[in-house]
């Protein structure tokens, strides 16, 4: 059996029960098609695979009203987290399976390739992962959507956590690459601004396995906490090697992101670590229990940042559509604009400026529960939307 | 001065991980000609059965006897079943063959283990840091420089002073040497190629406590022993253990 | 009369060992030379110095009056002295016209041609079909070189060097791992080659018969030092050569 | 057995009709196959006949296609002006790459290629300003085919100028493999001691092909990038590389036309089975081994030798 025919099978109980309920001329019109060029496959698969876990379970949620009455279906292809691979599947989709939405992008260099392709094809692009401030400022276009918390956004959160924080010295280490380099300098120029001080910096390239030379220099430094921007395994690592040293007793980790796929790698040696969190799963919304209980029913796993996200984006999307009352392209833009959406953490607002989406912003805690096999993200504070949110089109904050 | 130690120490550790690496490349391309691309892969897949055998046996140390025969014997499976028809073949042709391998098997690991990296906890006594006058260093880096050193001196035992090491000292001298083994050459491609990947094995087994065990390790060990050996000399295996001092 | 090529107190050491040392040899025109000595007396390695393969440690080589020491085999070649190798030195999946044609092209020049050059292609295919007409090989000019039996690879590596046109061939031990029919044809496809061509030739070689058939003068290397040259008959009588031979026989 | 002229008249229709049947998807799935298998063929060039595995091929990709991305991006130039800077750059950076590592051979002239491709794809990588880093260069244009023309846009404008690209790149490299200068290159990779004992040094042929093959992989890379509309550090990888030799094995070493079918292979294995599967690389691998343990020749080569044997 095609794999493909599988996917679409998972979807087909939801489109026999709604052909039933369609009007005829509906039916005609066939699914609503959402292409996900996800990397599902490769070093970055997991960010790939939360994407899936969320289709999987919007599918499931949706089954029974479909959207406008249609069924929806969701199409994957693999990019292996490269670029070139990302904007041939996505041209794929939209030229063969005419596709009309792109989203479940891992990368912010294949969302950067694929989201410039799209004014082109006229398909919108929803970005539910990518965290690079660029695609909503200096890349931005009309067809770009970004529902999840931005780079910048993550990182301005976690400084208004510190700037009221009782530490001062910090020592910045960001991956030496885009999104690592982009967040150590928005961390400095936010801790800078709070009028507390950045000891020293440091650019691991991508793929560090040993961080004992940069552990030392961070002890040197004195500095009371260290801020990371560093990608999945290299933050796993960093953390390992940092408890191993003694390091994160006398210095406190402060995680650009704070994931629970790390936590779960980790372990025990994460526990106390601080950092910023695009959706944690145990914020305390009654919306986001019951998301969480249903994730959990069918994954057997707790929800990590981009499952959540990208459930939220679904189903916003689903829910602009039907606003729109097709799936026309232009429509759904112009009905998506300054619309609202209640998520899983709490309010959104979609910026017409910018398509950014407006949302709370949050500081999260390692801790161990004992309710749950791995460690957690405790919220140590939340943040309103528009304190989070950069000014339009722009990566800075008022 | 603290520090001088304190990296020293770190560079003996990682020294002792790749020259488990390199020592096996090294002698692959000694013994057989083949440049072997799937050596890191092995490394690997090292690490991640040293996470099974320490989440199946709740203990550390089995995991360090265990992994490396079980790496090694896939290795020889893998070199009977696929290289061996392929040694008249021009070089290229095995080290691409090996690249094949390679991506065979770490999307097998990935299809088994998952995307998300494995962390293996350091059994209890070598778990934190002990106090070097003044530096606090991690045990298990302690452990990783005696066992790359007790590694180092038996493989260089086994090579001086066994009758086999000697055999593989000719043979990797004297490529023509093989031929002289007679009939025995295809069953010595199989062990050294097993004893190879037993080796990164070991050093995958070793290594998942300091890095967790991760998809893409392999590759990553296999560019800096690649540097390893060509500096200490392709085919040397007192070569591979020079070329660490970086 | 000058000689061809000279050389004067030539020697190469490999660390300790000594390989050549101190070899004075004068080589007329049209003179047919042979080298010999037992096993490991290092008459391979003169041949590499003569074709500059090696750089020597010490003294010089003289070709046509000229100092061609600092020269590199590919400039010598060009020069004048083509040579064939003790192991079959050919290019195996290329036909034996390609062979040839390369070998003439090579030292021609022109070999920057990288589109068209039909007219360099078809100037040297003419040289050395002349060139394989004359070894014997005309018949198989189309087939694979690695499919020649043994003994006609031997003759296409003469073949060649004789393209070349060369002033001095050497020849490493032209008729190894011959049948004694093979060495026969070989000496006398040899002996023809000499004579049309008007060659220079020396020549390595291990059996006797073919020495004595051929050279008018013999050079006798042990150890890598030169203990005695003349004609077959003088060399025969000499009792450093016999010494050297039975004590290399032992 | 039907001749190969007829076989190359009958290719040349298909490429010229094939447009107006395919689908458009199929159309872009085959504009993919023609840059790859260009990328291919140039590395057969040094490869397959000169014997010289390079295993950094993807850089001259790479720089091709950054080159193309910035001109077009920045100057708006017409697209021939930016596969000519593409193609330039990478023969002009390969110069002192070839000249190093020309000194080398076998194995070490592929590990010294593979850290010259790799210290490129880290200035690519570094040089934010310029390439933008990690995240490349994205929204290249698909500019006009002249000054003043009409824009490229349309699939199939953009087929014809990758076929016409790919066809006049493998009569040119056809051409060059039947030239004296080619004859030498089959002559070194053959016996390269042979070659030096008869008269010339192998170095600077090596050398000047390895420029050729870095260029025509940069006319590669530079339509790749108004193709694609973008240029990452990522065509630069040494995992681009080695595909690229897969590549060539699978169609065919030293058959020029092989290389591009097995571009076109490889790609099509790995556009059908990751709709299957995002385990695809395993079926990758593993139809790979048995190609080169079974099938040295290639596709080609191996139709070629039942071709003579029937």
């Amino acid at each position: 059996m095609r794999r493909r025919d599988f996917l679409k099978i998972s979807v087909a109980g939801a489109a026999g029960t709604s052909l039933l309920a369609a009007p005829r001329y509906l039916r005609a019109q066939g699914p609503i098609k959402i292409g996900m060029p996800a990397a599902l496959s490769g070093s970055y698969a997991q960010y790939g695979i939360q994407a899936k876990r969320a289709a999987d379970l919007f599918s499931k949620d949706i089954k029974a009203k479909g959207i406008l009455g249609r069924p929806v279906e969701f199409i994957f292809e693999d990019t292996a987290g490269d670029p070139a691979a990302a904007v041939r599947k996505a041209q794929k989709l939209v030229e063969k399976d005419g596709v009309k939405f792109l989203t479940g992008v891992a990368l912010s260099s294949e969302a950067l390739a694929v989201s410039a392709k799209c004014p082109e094809w006229k398909v919108l692009f929803m970005s539910t992962i990518n965290g690079a401030g660029a695609l909503t400022a200096k890349s931005f276009h009309r067809y770009f959507f970004r529902v999840n918390t931005s780079g910048p956004m993550g990182a301005r959160a976690i400084s208004l956590y510190l700037a009221e924080s009782p530490m001062k010295r910090f020592f910045a280490l960001g991956s030496d690459y885009a999104w690592g380099r982009d967040s150590a300098a928005s961390f400095t120029q936010q801790i800078t601004a709070a009028k507390k001080d950045i000891v020293g910096s440091d650019y691991p390239p991508v793929g560090t396995k040993d961080f004992a030379s940069y552990i030392a220099k961070i002890r040197q430094s004195r500095a009371e906490g260290v801020y990371l921007a560093l990608p999945g395994q290299d933050a796993t690592i960093y953390m390992k090697q940092a408890h191993q040293f003694g390091l994160n007793r006398e210095v406190k980790p402060i995680m650009e992101i704070l994931e629970l796929e790390n936590m779960k790698a980790v372990g025990d040696a994460m526990v106390g670590a601080i950092g910023s969190s695009r959706y944690p799963f145990t914020v305390d919304t009654p919306k986001n229990k019951e998301f969480v209980k249903r994730f959990h029913e069918l994954h057997g796993m707790y929800p990590d940042m981009f499952d959540g996200e990208t459930y939220e984006g679904l189903e916003w999307l689903a829910q602009v559509i039907a606003k729109a009352g097709t799936d026309d392209v232009e429509k759904v833009i112009e009905a998506w604009e300054d619309s609202t959406y209640e998520g899983l953490e709490g309010p959104f607002l979609m910026r017409k400026c910018d398509h950014q989406a407006v949302q709370p912003g949050f500081a999260v805690e390692c801790v161990k529960d004992p309710k749950y096999p791995h460690p957690i993200p405790k919220i140590l504070a939340t943040y309103p939307g528009d304190k989070v949110t950069p000014k339009c089109r722009t990566e800075e904050f008022s | 001065m603290a520090n001088v130690l304190e990296q020293l120490l770190n560079a003996l550790a990682l020294a002792g991980l790749l020259f488990l690496v390199s020592a096996g490349l090294s002698l692959v391309f000694g013994i057989l000609r083949v440049v072997n691309f799937a050596h890191g892969v092995f490394y690997m897949l090292g690490a991640y059965l040293g996470f099974t055998t320490v989440a199946l046996s709740g203990w550390f140390w089995p995991a360090l006897l265990v992994v490396p025969p079980v790496v090694g014997a896939i290795g020889a499976l893998l070199e009977s079943s696929t290289l061996r028809f392929i040694y008249r073949r021009p070089p290229i042709y095995q080290l691409l063959l090996t690249f094949g391998l390679a991506l065979i098997l770490e999307e097998s690991i990935r299809v088994l283990y998952g995307p998300t990296a494995k962390g293996v906890d350091p059994p209890p006594l070598l778990q934190g840091a002990i106090d070097l006058g003044g530096v606090l260093y991690p045990r298990y880096r302690l452990f990783l420089v005696v066992l790359g050193c007790t590694v180092g001196v038996a493989v260089w035992l086994f090579l001086r002073k066994t009758r086999a090491g000697l055999v593989i000292r000719a043979v990797a001298q004297n490529s023509e040497m093989a031929d002289c083994l007679g009939a025995d050459v295809v069953r010595v491609r199989t062990l050294v190629f097993g004893a190879a990947c037993a080796l990164a094995g070991l050093g995958g087994v070793a290594a998942a406590p300091m890095t967790t065990a991760y998809l893409g390790m392999g590759i990553g060990v296999i560019v800096d022993a690649f540097v390893v050996v060509v500096i200490g000399g392709l085919g040397s295996i007192g070569g591979s253990m020079a070329g660490e001092e970086e | 009369m000058t000689p061809l090529l000279e050389t004067r107190e030539l020697g190469r050491a490999f660390g300790a060992l000594q390989a050549v040392a101190g070899v004075n040899l004068a080589v007329q025109p049209m003179e047919l030379r042979a080298v010999i000595g037992p096993n490991g007396a290092g008459k391979t390695t003169l041949f590499h110095l003569i074709s500059g393969l090696l750089a020597p440690t010490s003294g010089r080589v003289i070709f046509r009056g000229d100092d061609v020491t600092a020269l590199a085999a590919p400039a010598r070649c060009r020069r004048g002295i083509s040579r064939t190798f003790q192991i079959t030195s050919i290019f195996p999946e290329l036909s034996v016209l390609e062979n040839v044609r390369v070998a003439v092209q090579l030292k021609a020049g022109d070999n920057f041609r990288l589109l068209g050059g039909r007219s360099v292609l078809e100037a040297s295919e003419q040289r050395a079909r002349d060139s394989l007409r004359l070894l014997g090989l005309i018949d198989r000019a189309d087939e694979l070189a690695s499919t020649l039996p043994h003994g006609d690879q031997r003759l296409l590596e003469i073949a060649m060097a004789v393209a070349q046109e060369p002033e001095l061939l050497l020849l490493d031990e032209p008729t190894q791992g011959l049948s004694p029919e093979d060495t026969v044809a070989t000496v006398g496809v040899i002996r023809q080659v000499a004579r049309e061509r008007k060659l220079t030739i020396i020549l390595v070689e291990h059996d006797m018969d073919v020495v004595f058939d051929l050279a008018d003068r013999i050079s006798v290397l042990h150890f890598g030092q030169l203990i005695a040259e003349g004609t077959a008959a003088e060399v025969r009588a000499n009792a450093d050569v016999q010494k050297a031979y039975l004590g290399g026989l032992d | 057995m039907i001749p190969s002229r007829l076989w190359a008249l009958a290719a040349l229709v298909a490429l010229a009709v094939v447009p107006w049947v395919l689908a458009r998807h199929q159309l872009s799935l085959l504009t993919d196959l023609l840059i790859a298998g260009l990328f291919a063929m140039s590395l057969d060039l040094i490869m397959g006949y000169t014997g010289m595995v390079s295993f950094g091929h993807a850089a001259y990709f790479g720089l091709g296609a950054y080159a193309s991305a910035l001109v077009l991006l920045h100057f708006a130039q017409p697209v021939p002006v930016a596969l000519l800077a593409g193609a330039l750059l990478a023969g002009a950076v390969a110069v002192p790459v070839g000249w190093f590592s020309t000194r080398a051979t076998g194995i070490y002239f592929a590990m010294l290629t593979l850290a010259f491709a790799q210290f490129l794809y880290t200035v690519a990588y570094k040089w934010r300003d310029l390439t933008g880093g990690s995240d490349g260069i994205a929204g290249v244009p698909k500019t006009a085919l002249f000054w003043g023309g009409p824009s490229l846009t349309s699939p199939h404008a953009f087929y014809f100028v990758v076929a016409t690209c790919v066809v006049v790149s493998l009569f040119v490299c056809l051409a060059v493999v039947r030239s004296p200068f080619g004859r030498a290159l089959q002559a070194i990779r053959e016996n390269e001691r042979r070659f030096t004992s008869l008269g010339r040094d192998p170095r600077p042929f090596k050398l000047v092909v390895f420029v050729i093959a870095a260029a025509f992989a940069g006319l590669a890379g530079a339509l790749f990038a108004p193709f694609r509309g973008f240029a990452s550090p990522e065509v630069m990888f040494w995992v681009f590389s080695g595909q690229g030799l897969m590549m060539v094995i699978m169609g065919g070493i030293g058959t020029l036309v092989g290389p591009i079918l097995g571009a076109m292979l490889f790609i099509l294995i790995q556009e059908v089975l990751s709709s299957y599967t995002e385990h695809w690389m395993i079926f990758t691998g593993v139809v790979f081994v048995l190609i080169v343990i079974f099938l040295p020749g290639g596709l080609v080569g191996t139709a070629r030798r039942l071709g003579a044997r029937a």
